[in-house]
């Protein structure tokens, strides 16, 4: 399997750093070449530096939230895989993303292997559907 | 007579403001157990699953504890976050709120929790139900904090036009007239009376209490 | 006249009866957090160190982490039930109670506090104590749920004559003129005046917020 750039795009600090810990864990072809506290801050960085193949991005932050990142990215950078990652249980939050062509929606409360398949599903497949996906489409 | 009833008035909404200080609170409080204390604690149950491949046999034993404990934890961040807010009632409706507070508390102590919920749901006013969660929530209150009981039986009927909620322990029983009111039991008392309910309190020094409210 | 006195009495215990009803509330739920969240917290740190001995090579930075975030999560359980229940004031004053939100909140969000107190402790009115920590928790909830801000300046002032706290934060500011005041700027407004104070809001849209509050 090729290296895969990966980005964490979350407000909390803590839960941040330790996802992103977590990921290169998970398995040796994952790095994490960026973090963001928040969608603006993301793009931002994203201007002077290169491109990551996947995004995993939270839905609650301030400055911009989860659904006005997603928004942006997809029209500045359409290559880039978005995986969203929420502590969002609700079907709403889901259903406002698949209407933005969302294509991978996991809980925060995943399992290490699920998190594992979902991103290498999103690079390889550009999806990952789950349960609550399915049901929604 | 005017100056009765604007008293009258005012009473209404000092019980009023009350209530929603209180909700907004828990809201706020709730939003803190969900934004920070879920994502945490599911972070840690992500780092022990991945400890499995690493442990040796007398260490297993203790990672499967653990990560039992970090489970049973989240679930109990989220069901306090959730009974917290009522407008979750909205989503969970009335009975399956009650059923998430009592599994918390059945896993948290040493007390049985009997609960008999009618078997069909009911539409209940919107207004009412809130009163009615928040009245149990009182009510269990008082009994985990001072019954020292074993079991507990709750007991919801409801249809239509009638609702009757009993709970009742096996604890050590009080004498009304000898104890310190403090806020829990009159406040169950006057939001009864504002959704024109009646609430009757008996205890038994030695055998136990028992709550019931008609609306 | 004696009508007005009266409906003036009435505002006063409204805003009492609101107080009382959320200090008990937040004393309920603090009480939760620790007899229940905090133990089995605690049960899993134990858990994790026994484990020490039994994890392999590529196991041991995962522990490591595992270990640190947990004690981290039994701060913030700890520091919540604590700033929950005003009658800590008692035990950590007014400034440690700050101190201890302030911690809580940074680690949680993306926002820096800065935070300047008066050097040496200084003995404040019980009751004017409980009322400055709950409103500069009111303001600190506000910035975070919709400043949008980067950074925020705590800054607290006191002898024992006067107080003084102002709260500024580089967010997106408002219009007061143009949103739905909620229960926040109400209640710090209030509740200032109860004590004898006088309360200051400033907000520029796009550069952002100041309060400020003097007794
Ligand atoms: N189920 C019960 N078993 C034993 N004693 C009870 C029970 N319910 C209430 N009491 C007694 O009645 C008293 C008054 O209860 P009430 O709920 O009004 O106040 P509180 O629980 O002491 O304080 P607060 O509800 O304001 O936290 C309690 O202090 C306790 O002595
Ligand atoms: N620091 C701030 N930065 C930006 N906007 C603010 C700030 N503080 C208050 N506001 C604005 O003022 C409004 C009123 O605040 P207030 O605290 O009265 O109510 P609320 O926060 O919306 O609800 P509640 O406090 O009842 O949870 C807010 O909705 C928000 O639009
Ligand atoms: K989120
Ligand atoms: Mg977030
Ligand atoms: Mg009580
Ligand atoms: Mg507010």
């Amino acid at each position: 399997m090729e290296n895969i750039n990966i980005a964490v795009v979350d407000d909390h600090k803590l839960f941040r750093s330790g996802l992103a810990n977590l990921i290169q864990n998970i398995n040796s072809n994952f790095t994490v070449v960026c973090e963001a506290d928040h969608g603006k801050h993301f793009l931002e960085q994203l201007e002077n530096q290169i491109i990551p193949d996947l995004a995993l991005v939270d839905i609650n932050m301030p400055v911009m939230d989860g659904f006005q990142t997603v928004k942006q990215l997809k029209e500045l950078y359409p290559k880039m895989k978005l995986l969203v990652v929420t502590m969002n249980d609700d079907d709403t939050s889901l259903l406002k993303m698949l209407r933005l062509g969302i294509k991978g929606y996991i809980s925060k409360d995943v399992d290490p292997e699920e998190l594992e398949r979902a991103i290498i599903d999103m690079v390889d497949k550009g999806f990952h559907y789950t349960e609550q996906m399915t049901s929604q489409l | 007579e005017v100056f009765e009833l604007e008293r009258e008035q005012f009473k209404q909404a000092v019980l009023q403001a009350q209530i929603e200080m209180k909700e907004e609170t828990l809201t706020t409080i709730s939003r803190e157990l969900h934004d920070n204390f879920g994502q945490v604690a599911s972070l840690i149950k992500m780092n022990l699953s991945l400890l499995t491949k690493h442990v040796d046999e007398g260490g297993e034993e203790n990672l499967k504890q653990s990560t039992e404990l970090i489970k049973q934890h989240i679930q109990d961040i989220r069901s306090l976050s959730v009974s917290l807010k009522g407008e979750n009632l909205n989503r969970f409706g009335l009975f399956g709120m009650i059923k998430m507070d009592v599994d918390r508390y059945e896993k948290a102590g040493e007390l049985k929790i009997h609960l008999e919920l009618p078997t069909e749901d009911v539409e209940i006013d919107k207004d009412k139900e809130i009163f009615m969660y928040r009245m149990v929530q009182e009510i269990l209150n008082n009994v985990i904090k001072h019954a020292e009981a074993t079991e507990v039986f709750i007991t919801i009927k409801m249809d239509e036009n009638d609702s009757f909620i009993r709970i009742e322990d096996n604890g050590k029983g009080f004498v009304l007239e000898e104890v310190n009111l403090g806020s829990g039991i009159l406040n169950i008392k006057e939001r009864c009376k504002f959704i024109g309910g009646s609430f009757d309190l008996k205890s038994v020094p030695g055998k136990g209490t028992t709550y019931q409210i008609s609306i």
